[in-house]
């Protein structure tokens, strides 16, 4: 199993949600954070005192699959998040080794 | 003889002080108004959108106040004997330009009380009309365009219309009736949104793509609440000093009569908004209640000093259950209101103007009609044409990519709340 | 003479006047201590129970208006040439229905205020006494049968103990002391709130299982600050406009020694709260310090006209400390008061009913507490009454769930923040 | 004639009622700019200290009234007929103690509004000075210190300065001009908060270390507006109740026309502020609008009655810019004050006292230097002898580590918004 | 050494802290975030539009532990926040290449 | 590659994100996170009822890196973020298996 781990823009994360949804993905996990890269803050003015944001806001979307869906998974949060300008946002994978639904407790491609 | 000739003049001077005391303090009241509408509005907007509305709010009712200065109370009153005055401030400034009624005039019977604590009430009333503007076009429109909007309607088209009415109009010779500005007032601030919202089109998100109507809850109602408590507390003000004058047994019976009218006509207000959102949505929608109390306080407003208590309140409770309906019948005609304003004033004015015959002789329902119809478009009109000039210069709407970071960013430069909420 | 009988008349009229509008500002001032009721225990709340207590706030004023109108005043003034009018406003909806002092009535000296005016001030009073009971049952009752509770207090439980005091009843003929109703008005909301507690229970986390108290913060003190603020502000009417009348040196004398000692015993009260919370719990507890502030306006309500400004000051921080120590002493027996009032309201009432003798003469302390236990015996009897029947009827509480999802969104649908705090 | 001398008699008490009234209503407003102050600051500061300043609020008020009551009062108006007895209250608690003015001396023209309502007004401005030392000092000192502070300035060196002026001591003889406090008031909080911000030192992260000036924006611009426009509100009372009588054609037109001219500063100051932050950071900064409103109200308070509405609007406006001004000098300068304070109450405090002359005959620009600096020099000090002390005993600022966690926990030991923002 | 990473309901966090807790777990790093899966968020109504709720609020637990406790800890978190409704959350298990406990300069399970 | 999650003193942020900026490190996840550990929360009083706040505020950085610069990335942190008292937090090291970038598609090393 995977662990995919995506950092989008805030404002995508409905259209992902939807587009993974559509390939049968039942789970996912959201964390806002605040995110740094290459796409720089915006400078502000406070009572005529600089003021850099340096941080963006962005969404983290965790999502546990099944080894042979994972690609699959990748290519439409890819397709789906992309809007060609900086700032997109970046793809994790991490291998999983093991998942356990609390509520009856499976574990495996059967807790996913 | 001539200690009663004396006791006689300080009676007229105590007189005189007490009506422009009353005057003053309903004004007071009614400038209060103006963090209502600012804290009720900033409470139904989102976060990001929150500093641009509180900027809107408090540089209106600055504009309003230099604008109706400089020429808007001499347009609404010209006949009076003040007005000259403050206008030819102009060419007075500093320590000449102001004149106000003298001892005289006062003993004699002319002036009854301050013409200047008549300027300081008329000032207020028109900040209310242009605070109501504020909430319908909340979250999209750009700043500025709002302000040159501010500077017309409350210099020009708004005292005009007020004129008809208050300034011994046509309207007002054609019997009329509108105590403290349920046309003149509400109907003129509602008019002039709704002409806005419709050039300016919904909010992104609000109506999705397969035409669902979707909620963009507002991001603080504790504020909303307080904001309408104000305006409640103020609206005392705004109808208790319409009757102009407290002293004498009448005046004195009428402003109290007011004072209770205008209470019972929101709390039936919100009662009514309360149990139909109950029966309706299953739930008892604060946002709507609060809706509800200003539509009771909008219904009594064109005249609070006919009905008993309990008509009163009954004239309010319709008024809540108008509002209701209108929020929901706007929001199914895709005219995005955020606050509920065009309904509130708007809807719920006409409803305040068509019922003064319900318990007051002296108007007729025709008359009422005509007025109503009058007002609604003079400023509607008027009101389209200013903003459709700013369409085509300035540009009314802020870009996609501003509304969807938050205006406040690019109009104000900071954030209401930058610990609090993330901007998206 | 002729000129002399007029001028005598004009001089009525302006007393008249005066007064009356001395009676609606401070019946305005009472008003809006509505607001404040409603930020202090907004602010004390949990953040997902927050739009349930604006609800409550709002629609128990409106609720005690109308019960008011339609029979609370009638039961608690039955004498007075004024009720009449209004509750007669049941059969003559519209123009007739109401009457109010005549200019005859006026110049022969027997009424010196308007009758409506009156009754706006009265009317703010009852929902003060319920607003009290609002806090009280916070983040776990059900808000209709909270509203269904309101009816019945307002319109019955409160006007009947407020007639043997201020109806000129037996406990006014007694000799009992209760100026503007540290027992009438406090006492009275406290007694009932303590009825719902007991019946209600504890908010769910509120005791651990080993008996331990666990604290459970507000989520917005500014907003608890604010409605303190508004409180203490609103309170100069409540105990300044309950000299009935402003006319004359005495009268007017007497007016600004009020305002003086409300402030003081505010101050007082608050100071002694900030000193025993310091030394107590090692800081400055600003919930402590605002409590102590309204135990200090509690207090000098019973009598706010007698004390010098010194002795109010200490009858206030008097009330200051006791409060603390109730507030402590309730948690202890796990009588669970989200915000105070019942310590504030009730345990400081009580204080201040016992104290009016320190400083007025013609008050008996016994009197005192035979006043005092009969508005607690009655209030807290019919009030047990009719949250029981409420109890087996509606049900008084919210499901376990609910309770922990928050009542906001099982009872109003909407959430107070929705973008700042998410819920549990 | 026995007729004409009961009525002469009643006409008095009328007069004396309606302007003590008068002045009661004013001071209620006043007092309200407590509530003003306590939310712009807590609204212009971080989550994690407004517990801490909220609590300073309503402590200093608490603290300005009881001083001012013990001695304050007594040492700036020592040939008053009254301060005897508010400060005899000390040997006289209970029911003697106060001594108001007889019906005799009324009709006989001595006394015109009671003595205890001119200490009611005389109060809450010594807690307005005191607010605003609050703000500057914001985030970073020590709770208690601040305390001991507020006893000193309130019960002795305001009033010392204060009697100067208004209690008649030679910097009224001289011809020094200050209506109702732009020096007496504003200056002297802003110069001992000058004082005070001066020894204590920027806040932690305020200026970086290679120089450069770091903005710390504010929790919450809705209180910080709100605050604005309860100030603005209460400005009224502040301003309209200091021509102290409202009784005759005279008065009653000039506290009209300190409303109208109060008003029309504010917006003028606003607007300006607007513009010039408009053209100088590119966006409408809703802070430096809030300031630039108070600035337009300090800026008139010197002297709002001999200039017409349009140069006070002028007066106003200046102010407004020159706020803007301020406030980035004092950043430049590495003058840390986080709301501003310093800038709208003492520059703009100077300003208000200078621009007498341009528009009232009687002033002269070198008395009214000689004023501001007599002020300014006496409280300067003074108060940083007091700082000095409390510096070297109980110490005035808080450690690092509790200024990085935030002052709340360690002073208040509670949150103000626990379940929004994580403290750091 | 295992990151154990458990998605719980909020009402769980004290119970669940105070049983891993009691088995020896000095260490936990929580972050509110929102969940997406079988349990349906609820529809509201503002102003009478619908107003669907999607995603519930959950939270996360990060616990690092060494190899031959995972399983315990697993259990644990497992027993501890299971209601037996849906929404009960899932434990993921992932690899764990070094810890460093930044204070000392530790690492390895003398970190965890 | 790496997934280096760094949990720090969130008064600390400000010199780690400089101090990695300055080895070379472009992008940055951050999240504000509750943390659990040695350090204890603060016993306080709320109207005389004490109250314990066991959770203390901390900051997360999670941070995508080549595998030949992880050892450099976590000195870096570690030494920016000690200031040697308890409550210091730690460095958690993981495999990654790949990293997308939305906007352009690259993956692996050039992704980062
Ligand atoms: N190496 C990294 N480790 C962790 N998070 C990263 C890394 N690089 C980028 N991010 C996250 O992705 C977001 C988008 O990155 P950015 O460099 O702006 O995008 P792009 O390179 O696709 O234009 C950043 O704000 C940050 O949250
Ligand atoms: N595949 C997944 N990847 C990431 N997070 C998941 C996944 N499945 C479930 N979750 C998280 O677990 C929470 C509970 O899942 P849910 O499906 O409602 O529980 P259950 O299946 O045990 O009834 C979700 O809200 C989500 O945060
Ligand atoms: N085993 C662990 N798993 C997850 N997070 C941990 C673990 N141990 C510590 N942490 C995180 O690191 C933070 C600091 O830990 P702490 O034990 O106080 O530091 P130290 O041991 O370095 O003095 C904790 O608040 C917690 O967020």
């Amino acid at each position: 199993m995977k662990m995919i781990t995506a950092i989008i823009k805030p404002f995508k994360l409905e259209d992902v949600r939807e587009a993974i949804a559509d390939i049968g993905i039942k789970g996912i996990t959201v964390t806002e954070v605040k995110g740094f890269g290459r796409q720089r803050g915006h400078t502000e003015m406070y009572r005529g005192a600089e003021y850099v944001v340096d941080f963006l806001p962005k969404t983290k979307l965790e999502i546990a699959v099944e080894d042979d869906i994972a690609e699959q998974v990748i290519e439409t949060i890819s397709d789906t998040a992309r809007t060609g300008k900086i700032g997109d946002g970046k793809i994790f994978v991490s291998p999983l080794e093991e998942v356990v639904r609390i509520r009856t407790g499976e574990t495996g491609n059967e807790a996913v | 003889m001539e200690a009663l000739t004396q006791l006689t003049s300080q009676v007229s001077e105590i007189s005189y002080a007490l009506d422009t005391f009353y005057f003053l303090v309903m004004g007071a009241l009614v400038m209060w108004m103006a963090a209502g509408f600012t804290m009720l509005e900033s409470g139904l907007v989102r976060a990001k959108n929150t500093a641009e509305i509180l900027t809107k709010n408090v540089g209106l009712y600055s504009i309003a106040c230099i604008m109706y200065m400089l020429c808007g109370y001499s347009i609404m009153y010209p006949g009076g004997d003040f007005q000259g005055g403050v206008f030819n401030a102009l060419a007075n400034i500093g320590i000449l330009g102001k004149t106000d009624n003298e001892l005289g005039a006062v003993v004699a019977g002319d002036s009854y009380y301050s013409g200047l604590s008549d300027f300081f009430f008329q000032v207020v009333f028109v900040a209310t009309a242009m605070s109501i503007v504020s909430g319908a076009v909340a979250e999209r429109m750009k700043l500025w365009s709002f302000f040159a909007f501010a500077i017309v309607l409350t210099g020009f088209i708004y005292p005009i219309q007020g004129f008809w009415k208050w300034g011994d109009g046509w309207l007002n010779v054609m019997g009329f009736q509108d105590f403290a500005g349920s046309g003149v007032v509400h109907l003129c601030g509602a008019a002039a949104a709704l002409a806005g919202v419709l050039l300016l089109g919904a909010r992104k998100g609000k109506y999705g793509k397969s035409g669902e109507i979707k909620a963009i809850p507002g991001c603080n109602l504790p504020l909303a609440t307080i904001g309408t408590l104000i305006l409640w507390l103020g609206w005392f003000g705004f109808n208790g000093g319409s009757q102009l004058q407290v002293t004498g047994v009448e005046n004195a019976n009428a402003v109290a009569l007011i004072f209770v009218n205008t209470n019972m006509a929101a709390a039936g207000g919100l009662i009514a908004a309360m149990l139909l959102s109950r029966l309706w949505f299953g739930k008892a929608d604060l946002t709507m209640l609060l809706n509800g109390a200003l539509a009771g306080l909008v219904a009594i407003t064109a005249e609070p000093l006919t009905p008993a208590p309990l008509a009163a309140t009954a004239i309010g409770a319709i008024g809540g259950i108008i509002v209701v309906l209108a929020i929901v019948t706007f929001d199914k005609l895709r005219i995005d209101d955020p606050v509920g304003a065009i309904s509130v004033h708007g809807v719920v004015g006409v409803w305040g103007l068509l019922a003064v015959p319900l318990t007051n002789a002296d108007a007729k329902f025709s008359v009422q009609l005509i007025g109503m119809l009058s007002i609604l478009a003079w400023v509607f009109i008027t009101s389209l044409i200013v903003w459709m000039v700013l369409k085509y210069t300035l540009g009314i709407r802020i870009s996609e990519q501003e509304e969807y970071e938050g205006i406040d960013l690019h109009e104000c430069g900071v954030e209401a709340y930058p610990e609090f909420a993330t901007p998206e």
